[in-house]
């Protein structure tokens, strides 16, 4: 009963699938099937994969958030200036100052979206122009912090713990913090709550607006730890960083079985959908396909995805009403 | 201070929305141990009265007293920690949660911050099984049966160990083999010691359960009376504030030729070759258990879903619906079960909803003759005498029987053959419902086809010419008005294999 | 069986006029006055010659906008046009290359938009329960993705022969011809939204979608035509876009959705559904084009414009709501 | 609360309409430069080094960017620059045609058009200020793909966005010059394109790695290309790719020299480049030129510059050769740029 409700489930499928692509790029090209070619692709994507979890919280509750990859050049850019002007130097430091903007912005939208009323979408735009021009503003209208400017800090992108990229280890905790928080406390549910019924909640005494709230702060700053982790991982800081990446992410929680109507959506998914996200670039070239192919065959993956889960869906169902006794 | 007679008393409450005072200076006293049906006609301010008890509004002026205490509930929550819970009218539940979850939303089961998966799911089995339910406690809430969801909403009730439970009108979407249940567990409540605030349009519901009923009408207190001790008659000119003579004024009109004929209906998983006829002027009542495919079979003919096999004839000619709008061409129109959802758009003006699908008979070059709408719909809204200020206001703004009232005016604005009546009368207050009755009456004078589906059994008995009988996706029988008994009917209804299932999917 | 009670009720409507002036397109009118004011105060070379001359470029986004209304008020969203101007655009220049005449130039980039928007139009009708929002997205992807593969390496191409390009951005005087054709359109689009049978079925739809099915509005058919239509309008923004630079290459038309988006949300034009008409957005065009090159020409950065808009949109939506629920508070 | 936010939003308003740039009345000259796109360091520094030229000269300066680093937005400014009209525009372009209709309308408005770094078509200029002679640069960067890889091997090139007019220009030079006979041993892998984002470069700079595994040299013309793929090759240890094309110097300082990715690489005086652009574009509007080719003219404390025809038949001012930043220099440059 249970193996059958595991082999079933939506992340069972998705698990299948990142296995096999894995598996068919391995075979094309044995480079692939390497621990260091998999932790290299984990903290190439570190961002996409943060973000995930933050808008997989928004998206539970029926929202959507386009602002991320601006708050997390708002924040990344602030550290970035920070750093070159030799205001701060700890590395710690910096990962709070980043959070901290991105709580900030992310607070704001999220006030905006549960107090004033307005869709998230909107929200969400008008935010995504204003954080991003003032991402420019603070750099003094387009300086870059490059490597030499970021000092130690940037060591952070390469250093290893326990024979593991320090970048890994924050998205393991950050996976595993969410994976415990969505599973098994009352908030985490009270978000499922929020999005899979919003007047139910209400009435059942969980404060909505404050949910709605909390998910926009928390999906800011994710956003602004991502901040971190860009100028990091990348060794340098620009106020266009990032710029179009919150379609990524979407896209890597919709593949990844969250429903843009909130209420359904899992840690797992979010994973194995940010993963699959990963993926595509990477195998894409690794299969000799002109690298002016890529976003065509990354368009009809996802659309692909999101429309053979609605035909199986459709058959599951049809079978399951065929085999109601009548 | 004394002990208080009462387990809760409210005095004076008064709770204004814009515009309107719900609840004006009413109170109630509930008995320990008493199940206390509140009644009266929709819009009389019982769901709000519930909600000032719950603590979801707060109202204006007014004192409420617990065991005695004077308390003021800041918000759900602090209703729930006193022992109120309640049962709402439209499920309040989370589809895509598990009943576990479900039942346990807001006092989960918690040690050191972490919820305790197996602890709540064999407690929730617990609950379950006392309630005799046949399905698991990590059954997606969103599979399962208006009936099961609500017996998980009641379990949901107890598990907060509640010492009062409110039921919002916990039998309106209920069969009366389910309702019977129902009654089963509030008696089995009432024998734990907890009282039971129960609202309810059946009278059925009351006379079975409660032992004192409090009448509100007008957003006003009318009185609180022993059960046993008033009539029936009494009771309605309470609520209504007017005698109802007559319920079911069924006319005897001479039945005309066959309008529609339906032939061997069949949908993969809902219903099974289902084959009926009805003609001109005739009532065709559609019964049968919540989920035994009546208005699935109905939704088929009217082009709302697509059949897998099966041929409607319309005046003797097959014919081959589509859409909905095939349909309606054709004149079989469908008055839908869900008013809110299905039947008019609650932010729109009446107007526009009753001429939202005949605006294109008197358009002009697709540009639409709002002239000639705002006539037309002024016509039809006041044919069937719908309380309303002007044809701007918003459908939302009406009451339940009246919102009714404008789903029927809808259907009359069209060239009708068939007129399909899904649950007309549901969570309708006595009033609304007479009217409607006798709209129905007049329609099949005119010599439209009625078909009328309904849970309700004296309405069917009252209405219909003649009765199918529908069981876990077939027809069971036909019955004629003159031997259709409850009991006939029953019995097709709970044919085979449906008595072991509770309320079949 | 009339009613029994003989009760009466009003059918007079309140004057359209009053509505106007006191609704959201008044504010709207008074905010197109206060930034005109403000940009002539703010702009030396502010003046109706260099506006009309400023315009087109502006203005073909603005047939975005007009289709973009229409799926808004269904509660819908298309982020894909910005790559279906994109792929237009470069198909439009390849087949003016290859030596078509003019007119077929023209018409066989409306029939590229056209294509694209069927793309959508087909997939969104035939799997109803997927959301706009992620279809578009993949679409917007592929489109551009096309674009790109047909580009190749070079990344943009530009049109040889640029006669009939020139022709379409002519003007009447200082009145550029596609300012003339945005107005009718816009008049054609308004009557369609506000007075057709059409547009109320699309105000049906985004207010209840099940609602309108049962009342016997053809959903799909409607959500196909018009998605459908939103490529034909990406595609006579190409066809402008082609005539602002006599070429096209991958990065044309980036960003044109959300800008399509602003303008129709700025209108008043609910991204909910069923709400706003089609006078707000059109005047809220203007705004945000007149705003864009007031502030322009005193080289104000492109950011703090992109700013700008982007607080002006927010309290655009928001404003409204916190107000009314003040009024609510006072109340009480 | 909701007060706050509401002046918090007119308080934003306000002060986005202040921040803009008053320029003074233009009694001298008046000249707008237009970048690719805010945010690009490269151009920051020839714009400093423009300015300051320009108004060592008595002329007036605006550095004007679009909104994106699109022809398009570029389209916009300039628009808003005929309104203005400059005596000169000085143009970074992104797109090779894109912008013909509009430079020639600003031509007919009497504004003249300069362009430097990266050069609209011949028909939408009046001259063009080249950093380093096309061919002398793809000269370079195959020399130093010849040397790196010790004269055989596989190298790959990792571009910015495919329609980037002068990565692209380099690259067709570094191809047309391959074809010599000394170069037959090296063999170019399809180009890799990063857009300039890190992200997408260090992607396809990993790929280019795992699907080449004897590749020997990467050559990225672009700066974060190049810096993308020098701090991978870096950072991934027991990888012997060598990295070289052009780049900034204060931004490769961390991977340049020996025992690092990136031995060395190009680029030209940047500071140069704007003060001889300014110089140009000034001479352009005194009428000292007129972008024909053979008129030559003098810059103080820089000596004789000529206009020659350029490869794509317009006219251009080369600046010089493109300079080497190697173990030696590199501290001292990336103090400069």
């Amino acid at each position: 009963m249970k193996l059958k409700k595991l082999t079933g489930s939506r992340e069972f499928l998705l698990f299948i699938i990142v296995i096999a692509m894995f598996a068919i790029v391995s075979i094309i090209n044995p480079a692939f099937f390497s621990f260091k070619a998999v932790t290299d692709m984990l903290r190439n994507n570190a961002v996409t994969l943060v973000m995930a979890l933050g808008m997989l919280g928004v998206m539970l509750v029926g929202g959507i958030d386009i602002s991320i990859t601006s708050t997390l050049a708002l924040s990344g850019m602030a550290i970035g200036m920070l750093l070159k002007y030799g205001h701060i130097q700890s590395t710690l430091l910096c990962f709070l100052i980043t959070m901290g903007i991105g709580t900030v912005c992310g607070a704001l939208v999220g006030l905006l979206i549960s107090r004033a009323g307005v869709p998230p979408i909107i929200a969400s735009m008008g935010f995504m122009y204003i954080y991003r021009a003032m991402g420019y503003l603070i750099s003094h209208g387009g300086e870059w912090a490059s490597a030499a400017a970021l000092g130690s800090f940037k060591n952070f992108g390469t250093d290893k713990l326990l024979g593991l990229s320090k970048v890994i280890w924050v998205i393991i905790a950050c996976y595993v913090i969410f994976f415990i928080v969505m599973k098994w406390t009352r908030i985490g549910r009270q978000v499922y709550a929020v999005g899979s019924n919003a007047e139910a909640a209400e009435v059942s005494g969980i404060k909505v607006k404050n949910i709605k709230l909390m998910v926009h702060t928390v999906m800011g700053l994710l956003a602004g730890l991502a901040g971190s982790l860009q100028v990091a991982v990348y060794a340098s800081a620009m106020p266009n960083m990032a710029q179009g990446g919150e379609m990524d992410v979407i896209a890597a929680c919709v593949i990844g079985g969250v429903s843009m109507s909130g209420g359904r959506g899992s840690v797992v998914g979010a994973l194995l959908g940010a993963l699959i996200m990963a993926m595509i670039p990477k195998a894409l070239p690794l299969l000799h396909i002109d690298a002016l192919w890529q976003n065509m065959i990354k368009g009809v993956m996802i659309l692909a995805v999101v429309v053979i889960n609605v035909i199986l869906q459709r058959i599951a169902n049809r079978n399951a009403l065929a085999r109601r006794e009548m | 201070m004394p002990e208080s007679q009462y387990v809760l008393e409210l005095k004076g409450i008064t709770k204004i929305f814009p515009g309107v005072k719900a609840l004006n200076r009413v109170q109630f006293q509930l008995r320990p141990g008493e199940v206390h049906a509140l009644m009266g006609e929709n819009g009389a301010g019982k769901s709000t009265f519930i909600k000032v008890i719950t603590g979801v509004h707060k109202a204006e002026e007014g004192e409420m007293y617990l065991y005695g205490q004077k308390v003021d509930f800041k918000g759900p929550r602090d209703a729930q920690a006193a022992g109120i819970a309640a049962v709402y009218q439209h499920a309040t539940s989370y589809p895509d949660l598990t009943v576990a979850e479900n039942i346990f939303m807001g006092h989960e089961i918690i040690k050191h911050g972490i919820i305790q998966w197996r602890a709540m799911n064999e407690e929730a089995n617990k609950l379950l099984k006392r309630m005799n339910a046949d399905f698991s406690a990590t059954a997606e809430m969103g599979t399962l049966s208006v009936a099961e969801q609500q017996i998980v909403e009641i379990a949901k009730a107890l598990s907060t160990n509640a010492k009062i439970i409110i039921l919002d009108e916990p039998t309106a979407s209920l069969t009366k083999r389910e309702s019977e249940e129902l009654y089963r567990i509030v008696d089995q409540l009432r024998e734990e010691g907890v009282s039971v605030i129960f609202i309810s349009h059946r009278f059925e519901d009351m006379y079975r359960l409660a032992s004192r009923v409090t009448v509100f009408r007008d957003s006003q207190y009318i009185g609180t009376y022993n059960v046993d001790e008033i009539t029936n008659a009494d009771l309605i000119k309470a609520m209504v504030g007017r005698e109802i003579s007559d319920l079911f004024p069924k006319p005897e009109v001479k039945i005309g030729k066959e309008m529609l004929k339906v032939e061997g209906l069949s949908r993969t998983g809902f219903f099974k070759d289902a084959s009926f006829t009805v003609h001109a002027g005739e009532i065709l009542g559609f019964t049968g258990l919540v989920g035994a495919g009546r208005t699935e079979v109905i939704e088929s003919v009217c082009g709302i879903t697509k059949p897998d096999a099966g041929r409607v004839y319309l005046e003797g000619k097959e014919i081959h619906v589509r859409k909905p709008k095939d349909a309606m061409d054709l004149g079989i129109v469908l008055l839908p079960e869900d008013r809110q959802k299905e039947g008019l758009l609650m932010s729109w003006g009446l107007g526009r909803n009753v001429t939202l699908p005949i605006m294109g008979k008197y358009a002009k070059g697709g540009l639409n003759d709002e002239k000639k709408e705002r006539e037309i719909s002024k016509q039809l809204l006041e044919d069937v005498d719908t309380k309303a200020v002007d044809i701007f206001q918003p459908a939302s703004s009406l009451s339940g029987g009246n919102q009714q009232k404008v789903v029927v005016a809808k259907a009359l604005g069209q060239e009708m053959k068939v007129v399909i009546m899904d649950e007309p009368t549901k969570g309708v207050d006595v009033g609304a419902k007479a009217e409607i009755y006798s709209i129905m009456g007049d329609l099949a004078k005119q010599g439209y086809a009625i078909i009328l589906i309904s849970s309700e059994m004296p309405e069917i008995l009252g209405m219909a010419d003649r009765i199918v009988v529908m069981c876990n996706g077939r027809i069971t029988g036909v019955l004629d008005r003159g031997e259709a008994t409850q009991e006939k009917i029953l019995d097709l209804a709970m044919e085979k294999g449906s008595t072991t299932k509770g309320g079949a999917a | 069986m009339a009613g029994k009670s003989g009760r009466s009720i009003n059918n007079i409507p309140e004057s359209p006029i009053k509505k106007l002036i006191f609704g959201w397109e008044g504010i709207l009118i008074l905010v197109f006055v206060g930034v005109n004011i403000f940009c002539k105060w703010f702009s030396e070379y502010y003046n109706m010659f260099n506006l009309l001359r400023q315009m087109p470029v502006y203005l073909a986004e603005v047939f975005l906008m007009l289709v973009m209304a229409f799926i808004l008020v269904m509660g819908e969203i298309d982020i894909s046009v910005g790559s279906t101007v994109c792929l237009a655009a470069t198909l439009a220049c390849i087949i003016s290359n290859a030596g078509a005449p003019f007119p077929l130039v023209i018409l066989a980039t409306l029939a590229v938009g056209t294509c694209c928007g069927l793309v959508n139009a087909f997939i969104l009708t035939r799997f109803p329960e997927l959301p706009p929002m992620i279809v578009t997205l993949s679409t917007q992807i592929i489109f551009r993705g096309i674009a790109e593969i047909v580009l190749g390496s070079g990344g943009s191409v530009s049109v040889a022969n640029t006669a009939g390009f020139k022709a379409i951005s002519g003007k009447i005087g200082s009145v550029p011809y596609i300012l003339f054709l945005v107005v009718l359109l816009a008049v054609v689009a308004g009557i369609i939204l506000g007075r057709s049978t059409f547009g109320r079925k699309v105000y049906a739809i985004g207010t209840n979608r099940l609602a309108a099915r049962y009342s016997g509005v053809a959903v799909e058919k409607i959500r196909f035509i018009i998605y459908t239509l939103m490529g034909t309008a990406a595609g006579l923004c190409a066809l402008f876009m082609v005539a602002s630079s006599y070429g096209a290459n991958t990065t044309t038309g980036t960003g044109f959705e959300m800008d399509a988006i602003a303008m129709a949300v700025f209108g008043g034009i609910s991204s909910t559904g069923g709400k706003g008409n089609m006078i707000g957005g059109f005047i809220s065009a203007f705004i945000i084009v007149c705003l864009r090159i007031g502030l322009g020409q005193r080289n104000v950065n492109g950011q703090v414009i992109l700013l700008i808009i982007g607080v002006l949109l927010i309290a655009a939506v928001a404003l409204p709501n916190i107000f009314g629920s003040l009024r609510k508070a006072v109340k009480k | 609360m909701k007060k706050l936010l509401s002046v918090l939003l007119v308080a934003l308003l306000v002060a986005g309409l202040m921040t803009s740039a008053l320029a003074g009345t233009a009694d001298g000259k008046k000249i707008a430069l237009v970048g690719k796109s805010a945010g690009n360091a490269f151009f920051e520094i020839a714009a400093a080094a423009f300015k300051e030229a320009g108004e060592a000269e008595g002329a007036t300066i605006d550095v004007v960017y679009p909104e994106e680093a699109t022809a398009d937005a570029q389209i916009k400014v300039l628009d808003n620059l005929i309104s203005q009209q400059p005596d000169a525009i000085c143009i970074s372009a992104n797109d090779f045609n894109a912008l013909q209709a509009k430079l020639e309308e600003a031509m007919e408005a009497g504004i003249k058009v300069s362009s430097f770094d990266s050069a609209p078509n011949p028909a939408s200029r009046q001259v063009f200020v080249n950093q380093a002679g096309t061919v002398a640069v793809g000269q370079a960067l195959i020399d130093a793909v010849y040397d790196l890889a010790g004269g055989e091997g596989q190298w790959a090139i990792l571009s910015a966005t495919s329609q980037a007019s002068n990565q692209n220009a380099w690259i067709a030079a570094m191809e047309e010059i391959a074809k010599d006979e000394k170069y037959a041993k090296l063999e170019l892998v399809p180009i890799a394109y990063g857009d300039d984002e890190p992200q997408k470069s260090t992607d396809q700079t990993q790929a280019l790695l795992d699907n080449y595994p004897d590749l020997k040299v990467i050559c990225a013309p672009t700066t974060v290309g190049i810096m993308a793929a020098a701090k991978l090759v870096q950072d991934t240890e027991g990888c012997n790719v060598k990295i070289t094309g052009l780049g900034l110097p204060s931004e490769m300082l961390e991977y340049t020299g020996e025992g690092k990715s990136c031995p060395y690489f190009y680029l030209w005086d940047m500071q140069l480049l704007g003060k001889l652009s300014a110089y140009a574009t000034i001479a352009l509007i005194n009428g000292d030129i007129t972008g024909a080719e053979g008129e030559t003219f003098t810059v103080e404390g820089l000596g004789d510059f000529s206009i020659t025809k350029a490869d794509d038949g317009g006219t251009e001012i080369v600046q010089g050769l493109p300079l080497q930043f190697n173990q030696d220099n590199i501290e001292e440059m990336a103090k400069l740029y």
